[in-house]
């Protein structure tokens, strides 16, 4: 009773919590496990399997890294994905600041329409593009029509009209994940800048920004994934010589039934997707504690 | 009892619901499913997933799934016992299609061509004439057209079907040259003639028909030198629950009169040499040995090995020729 | 210059609004094209193929899909919650990875995703869950990304003050985690849960492979009909079903859904 | 001196049907230093917003050096304002939160350091620059949203309760920075504060805001010595507020009979003309005598019971009971050596006419 | 009155390396209030918040009620804290937020809504219970901390500077409620506040604390007029801290010798037999003498300057510069009565030996 005991680091303080926390994560882990793990570690095995053969084989990896056109389809999804997430960012980022703070009546309006483009298919909204961007579509129409070119502008199946079709996709999913993090923002802190001069843009920059880290992080990554294993958009979009490793999975898994092969390509873009998430995650992280120094809140 | 049919959407079920299904279920008392979910090559992937079990008890493919499906013992192999109308169909097609599938239509890669614009052409090497310069589209190698150009390309300078296609992807550089570009999807390629954007381009002949019939200003041929056919095929996937019925229907499929119907509605030819159907359709379609004749088949299991190496072949030489 | 910035705010909201709804646009126009084609003639227009759309080839189709969009956007709604909460709020340990890898199912092509997983329930022989089931097992495996990640966002902004507060007016953990957390966390929580809802809606990679015949969702019935014909009534099909759920949403928003009345309150 | 940098013509405001700020006009001239004084709620950071930009008024005008501010943004306004609730930015240091407004002018970079620097040292934070304000305690948070404010150094500058959660010591010492600043500079300041003594010991001039609405506004001394209600004399400093029921007027001087007891006041006659109504005598007026012996003239003597005592350090606070309905508050010297007044001690008291303040009902 | 509420043992807590509460011992017997007083950035919060339960000590105990609190739980402590920073809930409105405690404790409806309505009358704010939090005033959210925290009636309650956005009158009147409310249910009150005149009016008891360290314990007045050390001498009330060099003794009294001037003061001789370091003379017990002529037996007399003139409502504080090195801060009353002294006057000053405080070094 005297004694002094010293006092338990709050970290180990009780095991009783921690095992609350992992059970809440439980359901998530087990439907993730059985209906995404084990699938996955299934296609894992089957990437070091030769049909023809049986047994163990590294031949689809080996293909994958020697015949050319698999790296070159990976490089080419890393910079599509890159594009689009930086496009979805920097052109949501408007909206979701406008959706976080504004108090006009037209706010629902814009939030309906942000969300609008999601609720048609993607299948339906491609053609909608490929009818905008084509060659012989309405902006090369208006175009020639006005006579500012003489020949239609290459709008379309290339990499411009992927990165278009999939920014439009992946849009409101970014916005979304944006408008959470500003709202988040104590508004006070803006007026704060305000109050020091800053211009609109100095208080987005300085201010917002740099406090929506999560949310931009979220975006990013969001964007980067969701374009990567997009199949639709790129296949619609990109015309035969813009083949992205999604639309090169789709391809072995249904015309040339390369299951071995098509696995190798899930995996590399699995693998791709692991490290550009947890480089993600780690940085906002790191921000996160910096933000909140060691630990104590107040204000 | 009921059985589950998995095939197309769109017109397609329309017809046969009319033509096949109904009368079979008046015949034999079975309620059919209708399942349209799916093209050829995901209903075959859905079968090999699920190791032959994938839900459905007939499924109507072509004969390179056929074949496929055959070698990873998914499907059933169909027996003239339990069919005896197989045995009426033309053995080199029931041959292309392997054991384990039921031809029950045909249709052949025909050029389709404005008749507004350009005289009737006779030869695929029209495709290289000068007024077509930027007035062709080509399939994506993904549908399987693009190689059976090549192939037939490849015959017609002087390579064959699969053991020498360099003339064929020769000749295709040059074709490539002509076109606006490659669209997978046949609903986009139909739609760029239709609104009259290209004047010619290869197209299976059924669909090709049923554009003549909407009465596009269109036409098609089978060229001179002959073409390769689509081979149709009904499948029953090992694990079918059915299998009773899904042979039933098979058959009944098979039958005289309703091979009549099948070409009557959806104006495709058929396999069996005995059926009567007006002399229109028949002018057009595969209905005789005699027509055989006119195509060239390449053996399928073959051009599913070489699939991947031609492919690389055509994204290096072919693709980058359109620009 | 400020209203030279205000302008310019305001016209680069124009500008995103526009790229958003073009396509969309030119997609309602098609939806009302007299001719069988889908063109964009917005001079010329019908409504006919809305008529089409009262049949039970379009409403079956459509009863299911909103069917699985309801569950999965709740189930991957309560999941989704639990497991941002554990990752993010209470920080076990290698949360970072966790995060990681709760968002991995975004990264497999559905294909991959469809076909991996009727493999590995066929060899486990559970076939007679494939169908509607699996379909929404898988549609929650990939919308539960997307909540996580959303509900993440909201706790990384929420303020450990109020759970403080709450703690100490005795409230305990569950308590706190319903009345203080929850509340605090439900824009981001309803956001999650209606993107949840829209992927299961519209999807077509991983539904394609689980579907049971005869009962399909409308984006396979729709892509099924698009095979053969590229006809406005597609349009109209996306066009009306977009409608519907837009109005949902917008009412949502109105009853007070996502706006967050949560400012000025503690200093 | 002579210019005026802010005024404000009728302007009122209201959230929704809750009208907060009613028709308030006033006019602060150029190197001023105003106190803004009112109860809890009375509306004066809703008045301070509107200066700052960030509320519009819903009627009314205010106008910053002779310009309206209908149309400008806050940070076009060239002010300075300390937020009640400091909104310091989370994800910066110390430093760069008071570096923030200088980096905003576009400062060189030494100069930003120098002016934090010493902005940090007239806070009495000069090593705190590298500590993010998670890690600092209330007041200290607050004195950083304080240097923040003045490091750029405007021309007008809003404050808002800035010293609240400081601690008497330091809270004079910011006091007597903050007012060297000012005069340094010659800046304007509106100076919101529930602290009467700070307001007293800083201001030109107070502004006692009520419900909404201007009480009163003048020098310290003369809001102290002179409040225009009853209101006013009870808000600022202590008093006591007795109610009077008739007077009867001497040469100079008037009797006032206080209601509901028997007893009367001498006052000196105030200069007005006004019905009287109550009357305000200030504790610290009150003279608490040692013995009940003859003194001091003999008016306005009274004597009576102590019913509370409250030692406040310096002071005492008595509750002196004259009469069932009288009871007057007293504050009288501590002091080690005297012997100090008890519960239940018979005091005698008295209060000098010339402190008796008269106001109109 | 007698079991102990409250016990840290040599409680000390770093964050990082930087040490914040130094070796804190402290028992708070059931039903005391206790007053923590302290510069801003010494460790009030830190202190309260290891109590609370939310920050863990880095060495020492805590015990409540006679029971080590190493690992128990905020909210199974069964204590009730304001905090400094108010922590309202955004989402719910003010009688939401004032009834959550009971909520938690499983009260009743009309239990509730009945404990709602008495806490929110108590800080007069009874038509204030269907707002937001965003929705009221600086004050009008710091009141409802405090009602939201009294509600549940905890039987120990520890308050982070609840007042310190509170208006003078309404602060007086919130310090009766809580007194009142305190005695009447015996509750423990640990309460942090930097206003000494707050702490002096309402504590049994005092803390003060200087740099995470207790500088003293006592009752009010024990403080104020035997201060420990010269820093709470200074710290509490204002004073003038003088440095002697030399005494000499006589029988009952000391003679100072001031540091850097020839000035001696006459004081009571202390009881200890400490060297000593500091006078320590408060300002009000300086008396200003009205003219030079002879009184008060002249011991300790003083003539002097005045160099600054503060006028405090109440009182006046001057500046007197008695010899360049001795300037003394003097308050005298201000008076509607009296001529008042400017700054140049030449005033006499006397002080009683016995208010002349003798500190050690
Ligand atoms: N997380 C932290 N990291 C480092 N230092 C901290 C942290 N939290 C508080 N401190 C420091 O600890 C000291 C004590 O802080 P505390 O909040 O207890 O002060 P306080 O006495 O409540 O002051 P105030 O009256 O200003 O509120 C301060 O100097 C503060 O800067
Ligand atoms: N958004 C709002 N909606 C409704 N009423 C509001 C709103 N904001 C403030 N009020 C009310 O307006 C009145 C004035 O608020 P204001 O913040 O100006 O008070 P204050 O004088 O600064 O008080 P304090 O000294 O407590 O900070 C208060 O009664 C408050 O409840
Ligand atoms: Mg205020
Ligand atoms: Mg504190």
């Amino acid at each position: 009773m005297n004694t002094i005991t010293l006092a338990v680091p709050a970290a180990s303080l009780s095991p009783i919590r921690r095992s609350y926390s992992y059970m809440a994560l439980s359901p998530a882990a087990l439907f993730l496990s059985v209906f995404f793990a084990l699938p996955m570690g299934l296609m894992i095995g089957i990437s070091f399997s030769q049909e023809e053969v049986g047994g163990f084989s590294v031949e689809s990896y080996r293909r994958f890294f020697t015949d050319g056109l698999s790296v070159a389809g990976f490089c080419r999804t890393a910079v599509m994905s890159g594009l689009v997430a930086i496009a979805v960012t920097v052109l949501g980022y408007p909206v979701a600041y406008f959706l976080a703070r504004s108090r006009s009546r037209w706010r629902a309006v814009v939030f309906a329409l942000a969300l609008a483009p999601e609720l048609a298919g993607v299948v339906l909204r491609t053609y909608g593009w490929l009818i905008i961007l084509e060659d012989r579509g309405f902006i090369n129409d208006v175009l020639l029509d006005l006579g500012l070119i003489s020949s239609p502008l290459p709008l379309s199946k290339n990499l411009f009209a992927v990165v278009v079709g999939l920014t439009h996709v992946v849009l409101p999913f970014g916005i979304l994940s944006l408008m959470t993090s500003i709202q988040g923002i104590d508004e006070s802190l803006e007026r704060a800048a305000q109050m020091l001069g800053a211009s609109r843009v100095s208080v987005v920059r300085h201010v917002i920004v740099p406090l929506s880290v999560p949310g931009i992080v979220s975006s990013l990554l969001l964007s980067f994934t969701m374009a990567a294993s997009a199949y639709a958009t790129p296949a619609l979009l990109g015309g035969a010589g813009f083949k992205v490793l999604a639309t090169m999975i789709s391809e072995q898994v249904l015309f040339y039934v390369d299951w071995p092969f098509a696995a190798v390509m899930a995996n590399a873009l699995l693998l791709l997707m692991l490290v550009i998430s947890f480089v993600g995650v780690r940085f906002e992280a790191l921000h996160r504690i910096r933000r909140s120094g060691a630990g104590r809140t107040t204000a | 009892e009921t059985l589950v049919v998995n095939s197309y959407g769109g017109p397609y079920e329309e017809i046969i619901e009319k033509a096949i299904i109904a009368p079979f279920e008046a015949k034999f008392g079975i309620d059919v499913i209708y399942d349209p979910v799916g093209s050829a090559s995901q209903d075959y992937a859905k079968i090999k997933a699920t190791g032959g079990r994938p839900g459905f008890d007939v499924v109507v493919m072509t004969a390179s799934q056929s074949l496929q499906g055959c070698r990873d013992g998914v499907l059933e192999k169909l027996d003239v016992a339990t069919i005896p109308n197989l045995a009426k169909l033309m053995p080199r097609l029931a041959a292309a299609a392997g054991p384990c599938g039921a031809v029950h239509e045909v249709q052949y890669m025909s050029l389709l061509y404005r008749k507004d614009k350009l005289a009737t052409p006779s030869s695929w090497s029209a495709l290289l004439a000068p007024e077509l310069k930027g007035r062709i589209v080509l399939p994506t190698f993904q549908n399987i057209m693009a190689i059976y150009l090549v192939e037939m390309m490849s015959v017609i300078n002087g390579g064959d079907l699969v053991d020498n296609l360099d003339p064929g992807f020769k000749a295709m550089e040059a074709v490539a040259r002509q076109s606006i570009g490659f669209e997978q999807s046949s609903a986009i390629l139909e739609s760029y003639i239709k609104d009259g954007t290209v004047w010619a381009m290869p197209f299976w002949n059924g669909r090709a028909q049923l554009l003549v019939d909407a009465g596009l200003p269109v036409d098609y041929i089978r060229p001179k030198e002959g073409t390769i056919p689509l081979i149709a095929t009904l499948n029953v996937p090992v694990g079918a629950q059915n299998k009773q019925s899904a042979m039933k229907f098979i058959d009944f499929f098979l039958e005289k009169t309703s091979q009549e119907a099948w070409i009557g509605g959806y104006k495709v030819g058929s396999a069996r040499t005995d059926v009567e159907v007006p002399e229109a359709i028949r002018a057009r379609q595969i209905t005789s040995e005699a027509d055989l004749k006119t195509l060239l088949l390449p053996d399928l299991s073959l051009v599913a090995e070489r699939l991947p190496r031609w492919a690389e072949q055509w994204d290096r030489d072919v693709v980058p020729q359109a620009d | 210059m400020n209203w030279l910035l205000s302008v310019l705010f305001r016209l680069m909201l124009a500008g995103v609004l526009t790229f958003i709804t073009l396509p969309l646009a030119v997609v309602i126009a098609a939806s009302f094209s007299p001719t069988s084609a889908v063109t964009f003639r917005p001079w010329e227009w019908t409504a006919r193929w809305y008529g089409d759309l009262v049949s039970e080839r379009w409403l079956l189709p459509f009863l299911l899909s909103v069917k699985i969009a309801v569950i999965v956007s709740i189930v991957s709604g309560i999941i989704g919650v639990m497991a941002a909460y554990a990752v993010v709020y209470e920080k076990i340990r290698f949360s970072e990875a966790a995060m990681s890898v709760l968002l991995l199912p975004l990264s497999v092509p559905q294909i991959v995703k469809g076909v991996a997983i009727v493999l590995f329930l066929s060899l486990v022989g559970l076939q007679s869950f494939l169908g509607t089931p699996a379909l929404i097992a898988a549609h929650i495996v990939l919308a539960l990304p997307f909540v996580v990640r959303m509900v993440a966002t909201s706790i990384a902004n929420f303020d450990r003050n109020l759970d403080r507060a709450g703690q100490i007016l005795g409230a305990n953990k569950r308590q706190r985690v319903q009345h203080i957390l929850l509340p605090a966390i439900r824009p981001g929580v309803l956001s999650g849960m209606t993107f949840a809802f829209i992927i299961s809606f519209n999807n077509i990679p991983l539904s394609v492979f689980l579907v049971r015949p005869g009962d399909t969702t409308l984006p396979i019935t729709v892509i099924n009909y698009l095979e053969y014909s590229l006809d406005p009534v597609m349009a109209a099909v996306n066009v009306a079903s977009m409608i519907f759920i837009l109005a949902v949403i917008f009412l949502f928003e109105k009853i007070g859904g996502f706006s967050v009345k949560l400012h000025g309150g503690s200093k | 001196m002579s210019s005026i940098d802010i005024e404000l013509v009728s302007v009122s405001k209201s959230f929704g049907a809750i009208s907060v700020v009613k028709d308030i006009s006033l006019q602060i001239p150029q190197g001023e230093f105003v106190s803004i004084l009112g109860p809890s709620g009375c509306g004066k950071t809703t008045t301070l917003n509107m200066i700052a930009g960030f509320n519009q008024p819903s009627f009314g005008d205010i106008r910053i050096r002779g310009r309206s501010q209908g149309r400008v943004p806050p940070e076009r306004r060239n002010i300075g304002l300390v937020f009640q609730n400091y909104a310091l930015f989370p994800h910066m240091t110390v430093a760069d939160n008071v570096g923030f407004g200088l980096k905003m002018k576009g400062a060189a970079r030494s100069e930003i350091e120098s002016g934090v620097a010493s902005a940090l040292r007239s806070v009495h934070l000069e090593d705190y620059g590298a500590r993010y304000p998670r890690e600092l305690s209330g007041g200290q948070q607050q004195r950083v949203a304080l240097a923040r404010a003045i490091a750029p150094r405007p021309s007008v500058l809003l404050l808002d309760e800035p010293l609240s959660n400081l601690d008497l010591k330091l809270r004079e010492a910011m006091r007597l920075e903050l007012k060297e600043l000012q005069q340094q500079l010659g800046m304007t300041f509106v100076y919101v504060t529930h602290d009467q003594e700070e307001a007293m010991a800083m201001s030109d001039r107070i502004v006692v805001m009520w419900q909404g609405a201007i009480a009163q506004t003048g020098g310290p001394a003369s809001i102290y010595r002179h409040p225009a209600s009853s209101f006013v004399a009870d808000f600022i400093g202590k008093s006591n507020i007795l109610t009077i029921e008739g007077t009867s007027e001497q040469e100079a001087t008037l009797d006032l009979h206080l209601a509901g007891s028997a007893i009367s006041l001498r006052a000196k006659r105030p200069p007005h003309r006004q019905q009287a109504g109550f009357c305000c005598i200030r504790p610290e007026d009150i003279a608490v005598l040692n013995n009940t012996g003859p003194g001091g003239g003999g008016v306005n003597r009274l004597s009576g019971t102590v019913r509370r005592v409250i030692n406040l350090g310096p002071s005492l606070e008595l509750a002196v009971e004259i009469d069932p309905h009288v009871v007057l508050t007293v504050l009288t010297r501590s002091s080690l050596s005297a012997s100090l007044p008890v519960m239940g001690d018979v005091v005698a008291l008295s209060i000098d006419p010339d402190d008796i303040q008269v106001l109109p009902e």
